[in-house]
């Protein structure tokens, strides 16, 4: 149990620590790097937390996502490399009350509400597995569905934004929008 | 159909007719006329043992109409319809040269119509409704040639004043019926304990307005821009009369201390209205000054609690003084004025009208055996027993005595001197207009008798010799002292004064009129007030927006950081007293929302992180703000 | 046990402040949707410690995290693409640089 | 039976919709569609008067079902308090139809919006249902809206704007009665004969409901001091916007507080009833006084509008104050035939008025004198129409007035003062006829010809109207006592 | 399973709908692409008549067949194909034709499960689907302000929602459930549940373009295409006040929410007056009205559980908002964005005058078009839910509405010489349809109620 803490708290703050070093660095792509870091930290939480399936999902999921995030950053940063170390934000000190005021809220959401009694034995991580598959094509499948919907939605939508008109255009032989 | 209307419905007709045909104005209004004198005869004849007849006609719902003709109202219409007849004859004759003539005899009639339904009706809403329609004739009438302004305004001024006079009837009516339940006359008359002091003053109040009683008796003297022959008609039966004789109608209902004061009205009057005849320099303004003292005089005998008196003085009157008129007026013909100054000599020139006036004039002074004798002489001997007559009998007196004094001094004036004499048109019917009235005028004495008789009501006989004996000395002595003092060294001191209407501080229009065109000038500031608060309503719109225009974009994201900055804004919000000026009621407060609108839309910078920390601070008070709630309860 | 929770909710909180200031803050689109990224993480935190001590027996928690990834997976994917659109017309993703459309 | 009222009521919808469908009419088509469309209605509404009204409750009732899942229907129907209106509505449009037959700018749109308002004028007299009743009462604000923005005088947007928010701001509270009462009966309708019935609403609700109608009908009638837009909408709008405004218009606020104020909430009203008698009499003075000072004689007659309409305030107070049953019913017969009345003699004037400018451009009475020389039919009808509004006998405001004060003598001896407005509207309009009318002709640079037939036949009928009320009141007074006579409140 | 799915065709329908649209275009078949989503939107809501009536719910009460869901097929699924009508003009031709069809069906399919939620995650994905779908169409016409519009659209969006996502977690924690029905038994920690109300607020209140988080909707509404933006003040905003209708339901009334939601109804109504009333742009001013709008859609959220006309209201008020809206914004598209351009319209053509009148007047709540009777409902409501300041407020608004209206109608009557041309078909439909449901709904109110209202 305490073994099981402490390695919540380390994973934690490794979390926090490369979140806040997300925004600190003038880096984009060390700022993309920081975000994979802190996401990997929330996966390692996860199964810190007996909660292996998601945790690898999470691992997983963000190292392709944070890749491609990195990509980016190159391609559209005016500064990717962070070498002219200018400031990329703005409102500093009210973003900073905010982010305060924030966390403080929803700390004290925590340390106030009455959660009720605690479950010290997690389900292990096989009938974890299995019961997240009842639940999802049991009651929770027209969810699921609906997410499998949502991703069929931002694959046209992405793609509709991101492929220039033109482009189709000359390809189709068609009259140029405009 | 009972034969109570016969005395309204020929006029009435005439009138119609002749406002729609617009011809056979003099034909019509004089058959009119005619019809109503048969009928009011013929109504007389049927009443006259005492039996009255009614006639019910579709009103006010549980308020009807009705017609009575009792033996009083009898009388006074048939003497209205004497007077209108005769003074309709005259004027055909009076009025050959005028255009516009269907106009005339149309209103006329009605006039006529109206004071028939005065003199008959026996209900109050149907007595209120002719009064009112004979103040709107003599409006008409006064008016005739309105392209005058000195006509417009007598007109005016007539109607002004008898009408707000009026409110004392209307308010004294409601009482009336109120107290009684009923709108009957009757009803009312004999109800227990008869009308509150304050009906009966309110009552009197109507009463001076329309019979010109200090001070109310400004307009009667103005309204001589009439024609001659509308003045004889207002003067002698008809509008100056209507006060008196409500007066003398209602006499019962009267309390002792409403009494009085009617009384006294009438002696202040007729002494007051006495002392500016003396000093008129004009022959139909000097008539109408003596109208209204006459009407004192009445109001003398009502208030003494001797109504009898009181209409047969009003009777004599009506035929002297519409004689008297219609001789002023052809006087007026033959000189192209009534101002003494115009008429000297006239007597000479014109002598059978002269002859007329002067025997009218002897009766009204009360010389016998002219009918003014006995009517003077019973109001004389009203006064002398009433409970007042330490205060009534000397001014009835005194009346009586400037009567004989102006008289007097108005036939010097007419005899003496010289001036160029025009031949009259039509100078036949006016002669016969005006002997037929000079007729009852020296005559009407005899018929006195049997109308004490008919009425059936108190006389004041018993101080009979006294009375006699004192009204003939004052009559003598006013016309000798007429005839041979000049006014001004008469009168002394007040002359000057007495030229000018006896006005007080500038009459009843500086004392009315201007107040209330005072009050309706302070209303109208106040609708500009009125604007002006919906301004200001706009103007703090304004205000708030200009606190908050004045955070410009720079300046706004701060005070999302720093609330404390509001104070600031407050403070220069009450600084800020150069509001820019707008011109519009409402569209102030229009404007000041638009400006609130613009504050509104200077949060939308277009900046997404100012948008999104509006929205975090929102949310945090907002969170913020449900705690609370939680921790209360 | 509590203390486990208190501390894995704690780090939730404190990655939705980080998060939160990270969105407000930052003046590339980017970068704002890195700050979206900390926020959704700090509910994952939230969701998994919650199912793990408070409820173990609803899976419908477990379900949430994974709705929550692929939201965070879409909100990525679409954000790139509305980035594209945005380069290709204007050269440039700073939101400073988007305020033609205000009032 | 034919449902009349529906006919009458739908009559000039269906010539309106008629004129929208032809196309391109001419001129004289669409103004001869809409004098026809206002004759059948008047003919409609006069078959209404013969069939005439029960004692008790409405008469000649039609009802259909509308929204039955929250009890709002179709219903119409006719008491004494309403048919009169309802027969002036028809009276004054068709007249007012006559007068416009010469208008060639967008005649169209013109005789559609009136013919529309005529429907939303006899719909407010006759909807016996809250939310119909509403319909009505708002869709006559939109119609007058355009009629003034479209075929005002020279300020007529701004007129026209300040007409329709202030009169939407006021209607806006007696919506919030409405549901108030419908939230408040038992069964949840909006019956408004159940409503008259069993007020539904007692104590504190009862008065809050009071209040907010009395915002509503103080606005529209208006009432000091919320009458400030009266003048300018009145100086700005056409002159047939002006006549349908102030003779019909201006009575759905004085018919709203007795159907709604004073039938719906009576407990309250009798509690409130001494400050609205205040109110009422302070109105009328003000109106009066404020009357005596304008040299607009457009402004004039609208102020003595204020006055007039004050005198009914004054009439349903005391009808709420007494508790004498007959008292009662001679303030309310008073006050509904003030309605009645007002509505044909302020037509009238303003009718006269609006001639007068159409002829010299002016309304300033200082520019006019000596008329009744000039035009002498349009100066004497004038002579007429102002004597008539200043209360002389045997013209149509007399009975009415005299009831009113009778009844307020009666049951607030104190509010007689009111009575003074009569001598100062005396005076208003003695100074108004000497200045313009009285005296010696002026060159005027414009032609005066005299009232034409057309302009004869607007004015003609009212004129006629207004001796045959003051003379014989009865004709209309006892269809009126027929129900103020055994109203229960 | 089968019941479930039988009950959820119209939804099925619609995304068959999308998907065919799709193929269409993959064909390069445009204009059937368009045939093919009006089609399909028109039978999906011929099924969803047989469900008029139906109060069940689906998969483990996690998706809701109820008067609130079934009325927001009957409603949005007509005004997407309006919406589409209107985007026809602006993309006919174009490559994207049968793209921006599909993603409108997708965007309606997420209002509807927005409508229908019964579940937390069902808020998440309804607004997250919805807001995909409507990023691209703000985006695709690929010029500076769209774009512009599409980012801004995108930072709002992305932002609340992942606040409403942190704040429905705490949800879970206090229930141990994401049902909405399970909100009703919680107790023990009321705290979690005002945080999670917040969140809700937020991320619906967002979709809602509630104040404050109405930022992104006047300049998305002014960068995107017109019909979009006739799409986005209808469709999205209905489904999210329906959702947040869905939630209140189970709410206990002692987390404040009544309060709060009252609050947010004054802001909102009162600050999109205000502001639409400086606006020059009619575009943006009608964004600022439709923000004002959804203020009085919360007098009827405010009275859900203790107004039997709460949840009536809001459906005829829905409807006719659908109605008056997109007819206005028809009548824009023909017209043009700016005031300027409105000069003289109601006199160059005036048949799209008198509709445009109409349908302002119906916005200001004007007997007796549709806008009146939903309003009437909402008020009453409101005060029966003894809110009556709110309907006071409301009231208030309304007048200052009508300002904001009358600016649009003024000029139109202006004589100006100006050649205004006459609305093309698609639009010209759309007005003749949104008029004909402006006075249907006004004066056929109780095909709406009937059953619904005891």
């Amino acid at each position: 149990m305490y073994a099981q803490a402490f390695f919540v708290a380390a994973f934690g703050l490794a979390a926090i620590g490369f979140g806040v070093a997300v925004f600190r660095t003038s880096s984009m792509v060390r700022s993309a790097l920081a975000l994979l870091f802190s996401q990997t930290a929330v996966g390692c939480m996860f199964l810190a937390m007996q909660t292996e399936f998601l945790g690898v999902l999470q691992i997983m999921m963000m190292a392709t996502e944070m890749s491609i995030m990195t990509i980016f950053m190159v391609m559209f940063m005016m500064d990717p490399g962070g070498l002219g170390g200018m400031d990329m934000s703005h409102q500093k000190r009210f973003s900073i009350g905010a982010g305060l005021s924030a966390a403080g809220a929803a700390i004290a959401v925590a340390l106030l509400a009455d959660w009720g009694p605690i479950t010290a034995e997690a389900p292990d991580a096989a009938m974890q597995t299995r019961e997240l598959g009842i639940e999802m094509l049991g009651r929770s499948m027209l969810i699921f569905e609906t997410a499998a919907v949502t991703i069929l939605t931002a694959m046209i939508a992405a793609t509709a934004v991101a492929i220039p008109a033109h482009t189709l255009a000359d390809n189709g032989n068609k009259e140029v929008s405009e | 159909m009972s034969a109570v209307v016969l005395p309204i419905l020929p006029p009435l007709l005439a009138a119609m007719a002749v406002l729609i045909l617009r011809r056979a104005g003099p034909v019509l209004a004089l058959a009119g006329a005619t019809l109503s004198l048969g009928g009011s005869l013929w109504l007389l004849a049927r009443v006259a043992d005492g039996h009255t007849e009614t006639l019910l006609l579709p009103g006010l719902p549980e308020m009807p109409l009705r017609l009575v003709a009792a033996p009083m109202a009898a009388l006074l219409a048939v003497a209205v319809a004497t007077v209108g007849t005769f003074v309709l004859i005259h004027a055909v004759g009076y009025m050959r040269q005028e255009s516009h003539l269907p106009r005339f005899y149309g209103v006329m009639s009605l006039f006529l119509a109206a004071m028939q339904a005065l003199v008959l009706a026996g209900d109050w809403v149907g007595l209120l409704a002719a009064w009112e329609l004979i103040g709107l004739c003599s409006y008409l009438l006064i008016g005739f040639w309105f392209q005058r302004p000195e006509a417009a305004d007598a007109a005016s001024r007539a109607f002004l004043y008898t009408r707000s006079a009026d409110l004392g009837l209307y308010i004294a009516v409601f009482m009336l019926i109120g107290s009684a339940g009923t709108s009957e006359i009757a009803a009312s008359l004999e109800a227990d304990g008869g009308a509150s002091t304050a009906a009966g003053l309110l009552l009197l109040l109507a009463a001076m307005g329309k019979s010109a009683q200090v001070p109310l008796q400004d307009w009667l003297m103005r309204a001589m821009a009439g024609p001659t022959p509308v003045s004889a008609l207002l003067h002698s039966a008809t509008l100056v009369a209507a006060g008196a004789i409500l007066l003398i109608r209602t006499a019962p209902l009267l309390t002792p201390e409403t009494l009085f004061a009617v009384g006294l009205v009438g002696g202040l009057t007729t002494v007051a209205a006495g002392v500016i005849a003396l000093a008129e320099r004009d022959l139909k303004r000097l008539l109408a000054a003596s109208t209204a003292s006459q009407y004192g005089l009445m109001l003398i005998a009502v208030g003494a609690g001797v109504p009898l008196a009181a209409l047969l003085h009003l009777l004599a009157h009506a035929a002297i003084k519409s004689a008297l008129f219609l001789a002023a007026g052809d006087f007026q013909h033959a000189r192209g004025g009534t101002g003494f100054d115009r008429l000297g000599g006239i007597g000479r020139a014109r002598p059978r009208v002269f002859a007329g006036f002067a025997l009218s004039a002897l009766a009204l002074a009360g010389i016998p055996p002219l009918s003014g004798f006995f009517s003077k002489d019973a109001v004389i001997a009203a006064a002398l027993i009433s409970p007042g007559a330490a205060w009534l009998a000397p001014l009835a007196l005194t009346g009586t005595l400037l009567t004989g004094a102006y008289l007097a001094r108005a036939l010097r004036l007419l005899w003496q001197g010289s001036g160029n004499t025009r031949p009259v048109a039509g100078s036949a019917w006016m002669m016969v207009g005006l002997w037929a009235l000079v007729a009852p005028a020296v005559a009407l004495g005899l018929a006195f008798g049997p109308i004490e008789a008919m009425l059936d009501l108190a006389s004041a006989e018993a101080e009979g010799t006294g009375a006699v004996l004192l009204g003939l000395l004052a009559a003598v002595g006013g016309l000798t002292l007429g005839w041979l003092v000049p006014a001004p060294r008469l009168l002394g001191p007040v002359h000057p004064w007495a030229c000018r209407g006896l006005a007080i501080g500038g009459g009843l229009t500086a004392w009315v009129g201007r107040p209330a065109m005072a009050i309706a000038r302070g209303c109208e500031y106040m609708e500009v007030l009125l604007h002006a608060a919906v301004l200001n309503m706009g103007r703090g719109g304004l205000a708030m927006a200009r606190l908050v225009r004045s955070n410009d974009e720079r300046r706004l994201y701060p005070a999302v950081l720093h609330i404390g900055q509001a104070n600031l804004a407050m403070a220069r919000l009450v600084k800020s007293g150069d509001e820019r000026r707008i011109d519009g009621l409402i569209f102030a407060l229009v404007a000041g929302v638009r400006s609130l609108g613009n504050r509104a839309r200077a949060l939308q910078s277009g900046l997404i992180h100012r948008e999104l920390a509006i929205s975090a601070t929102v949310t945090a008070v907002g969170l913020v703000a449900l705690f609370i709630t939680l921790l209360r309860f | 046990m509590i203390t486990v929770l208190l501390l894995a909710l704690v780090t939730g909180a404190i990655l939705f402040g980080v998060g939160v200031y990270g969105a407000l803050s930052q003046t590339n689109l980017v970068m704002i949707m890195m700050g979206v990224e900390l926020i959704l993480a700090g509910a994952l935190v939230n969701l998994v410690a919650f199912w793990r001590f408070l409820h173990p027996e609803s899976y419908s928690g477990q379900m949430f995290v994974l709705v929550v990834m692929t939201v965070m997976a879409l909100e990525m994917a679409v954000g790139f693409g509305v980035a594209i659109a945005r380069f290709r017309a204007k050269g440039s993703v700073e939101m400073e640089e988007a305020g033609d459309l205000k009032g | 039976m034919l449902p009349l009222v529906s006919i009458t009521l739908f009559l000039p919808l269906a010539g309106a919709a008629l004129i929208l469908a032809l196309p391109r009419p001419a001129a004289r088509t669409v103004h001869g569609i809409g004098i026809v469309t206002a004759a059948l209605t008047l003919a409609g509404a006069m078959a209404m008067w013969l069939r005439g009204v029960n004692g008790t409750g409405f008469s000649q009732v039609e009802e259909l079902q509308w929204i039955p899942a929250i009890g709002a229907a179709y219903r119409v129907g006719v008491d004494g308090i309403s048919l009169p209106l309802v027969l002036l509505s028809a009276i004054l449009f068709l007249v007012a139809f006559l007068f416009a037959s010469s208008l060639r700018e967008r005649p169209r749109a013109f005789v559609a919006l009136a013919l529309l308002l005529e429907t939303t004028a006899i719909g407010t007299f006759t909807a016996l249902d809250g939310i119909l009743f509403y319909v009505f009462f708002e869709v006559s604000l939109v119609s007058m809206y355009f009629m003034i923005a479209g075929w005002g005088h020279e300020e007529r947007q701004r007129a026209a704007l300040m007409f329709f928010l202030y009169t939407l701001l006021g209607s806006l509270p007696l919506l919030l009665a409405i549901l108030g009462l419908y939230l408040g009966s038992p069964e949840s309708g909006f019956d408004m004969r159940a409503w008259i019935a069993n007020p539904p609403l007692e104590g504190t609700a009862a008065m809050w409901a009071l209040i907010a109608m009395l915002i509503t009908f103080a606005v529209k009638i208006p009432a000091v001091p919320l009458h400030t837009w009266l003048p300018a909408a009145h100086v700005q709008a056409p002159t047939v916007g002006s006549v349908i405004l102030a003779g019909i218009m201006l009575k759905f606020g004085t018919y709203g507080l007795v159907r709604f104020a004073l039938q719906m909430t009576p407990e309250a009203f009798r509690e409130a009833g001494v400050v609205i008698l205040v109110f009422g009499v302070i109105s009328a003075l003000y109106g009066a006084f404020a009357a005596l000072a304008q040299t607009d004689l457009k402004r004039l007659v609208a102020y003595t509008s204020v006055n007039h309409m004050g005198y009914v305030i004054v009439g349903v107070a005391a009808a709420a104050l007494t508790l004498d049953p007959s008292v009662r019913a001679v303030a309310l017969d008073g006050a509904v035939l003030q309605m009645f009345s007002h509505g044909l003699v302020t037509g009238a004037l303003f009718f006269l008025v609006g001639m007068i400018q159409d002829r010299a451009h002016s309304r300033e009475m200082g520019e006019f004198g000596g008329l009744l020389k000039t035009v002498p039919l349009l100066g004497w009808s004038f002579v007429l129409a102002a004597f008539a509004s200043l209360g002389l006998p045997g013209l149509a405001h007399f009975p009415a007035e005299f009831q009113i004060f009778l009844a307020a003598l009666g049951s607030a001896p104190a509010a007689v003062v009111v009575i003074l407005g009569i001598a100062i509207i005396a005076g208003t309009f003695l100074k108004a006829l000497r200045e313009a009318f009285l005296g010696e002709p002026r060159q005027y640079r414009h032609a005066m010809p005299d009232m034409s037939v057309r302009e004869l036949l607007a004015v003609a009928p009212l004129l006629v109207l207004t001796v045959a009320t003051g003379v014989a009141p009865s004709w209309v007074l006892d269809i009126i006592h027929r129900t103020t006579s055994a109203l229960v409140l | 399973m089968g019941r479930d799915l039988a009950l959820l065709i119209p939804e099925i329908a619609v995304l068959l709908t999308a998907v065919g649209a799709l193929i269409a275009e993959m064909l390069r078949r445009p204009r059937s692409a368009l045939t093919v989503a009006i089609m399909g939107l028109l039978v999906a809501t011929g099924l969803t008549l047989r469900l008029i009536g139906t109060e069940t719910t689906v998969f483990g009460a996690s998706f809701r067949i109820d008067m609130l869901s079934v009325w927001a097929k009957l409603i949005l699924l007509p005004a997407t194909v309006l919406a589409m009508l209107l985007a026809r003009v602006d993309v006919r031709g174009t490559v994207r034709e049968g793209t921006v069809y599909s993603l409108l069906c997708l965007a309606t399919l997420g209002a509807l499960v927005l409508a229908g939620a019964g579940d937390t995650m069902f808020l998440v994905l309804g607004t997250l689907l919805t807001g995909l779908a409507t990023f691209a169409l703000v985006a695709y016409p690929d010029t500076d302000p769209a774009t512009e519009a599409a980012m801004k659209f995108f930072v709002f969006a992305s932002v609340t929602t992942a606040v409403m996502i942190f704040g429905l977690s705490y949800w879970f924690g206090a229930t141990g459930s994401t049902l909405l029905t399970d909100l009703s038994r919680v107790d023990a920690a009321p705290i979690a549940v005002i945080v999670g109300l917040v969140a809700v607020l937020v991320g619906l209140g967002y979709k809602a373009s509630l104040v404050p988080f109405h930022f992104w909707a006047p300049d998305a509404y002014e960068g995107g295409p017109l019909s979009i933006a006739a799409y986005l003040s209808v469709v999205p905003k209905v489904g999210a006040l329906f959702a947040l209708a869905q939630v209140v339901r189970d709410l206990p009334a002692d987390s404040g929410w009544p309060t709060a939601i009252a609050v947010l109804a004054v802001l909102t109504m009162t600050y999109g007056y205000l502001a639409a009333l400086v606006q020059d742009n009619v575009v943006r001013l009608l964004a600022y009205s439709s923000i004002a709008q959804s203020g009085y859609f919360l007098l009827g959220i405010v009275a859900v559980g203790s107004s039997t006309l709460a949840l009536p209201s809001i459906i005829v008020f829905a409807a006719a908002y659908a109605a008056m809206n997109l007819g206005a914004f028809a009548i824009v598209a023909s017209a043009g964005r700016t005031l300027g351009e409105f000069g003289g319209l109601g006199r160059a053509q005036p048949l799209m005058g008198i509709a445009m009148v109409i349908f302002l007047l119906s916005l200001v709540g004007i007997p007796p078009l549709a806008g009146f009777v939903g309003k009437f409902l909402l008020f009453a409501a409101s005060i029966e839910a003894q809110f009556t300041w709110l309907a006071v407020v409301a009231i208030a608004n309304s007048v200052l509405s009508l300002a904001v209206y009358l600016r649009i109608v003024v000029p139109m009557y202006k004589t100006t010489e100006k050649v205004v041309r006459a609305p093309d078909t698609w639009s010209g439909t759309v007005t003749l349809t949104a008029f004909a449901a402006t006075f249907i709904i006004g004066l056929a109110a109780q095909f709406m109620l009937a059953g619904s209202v005891g």
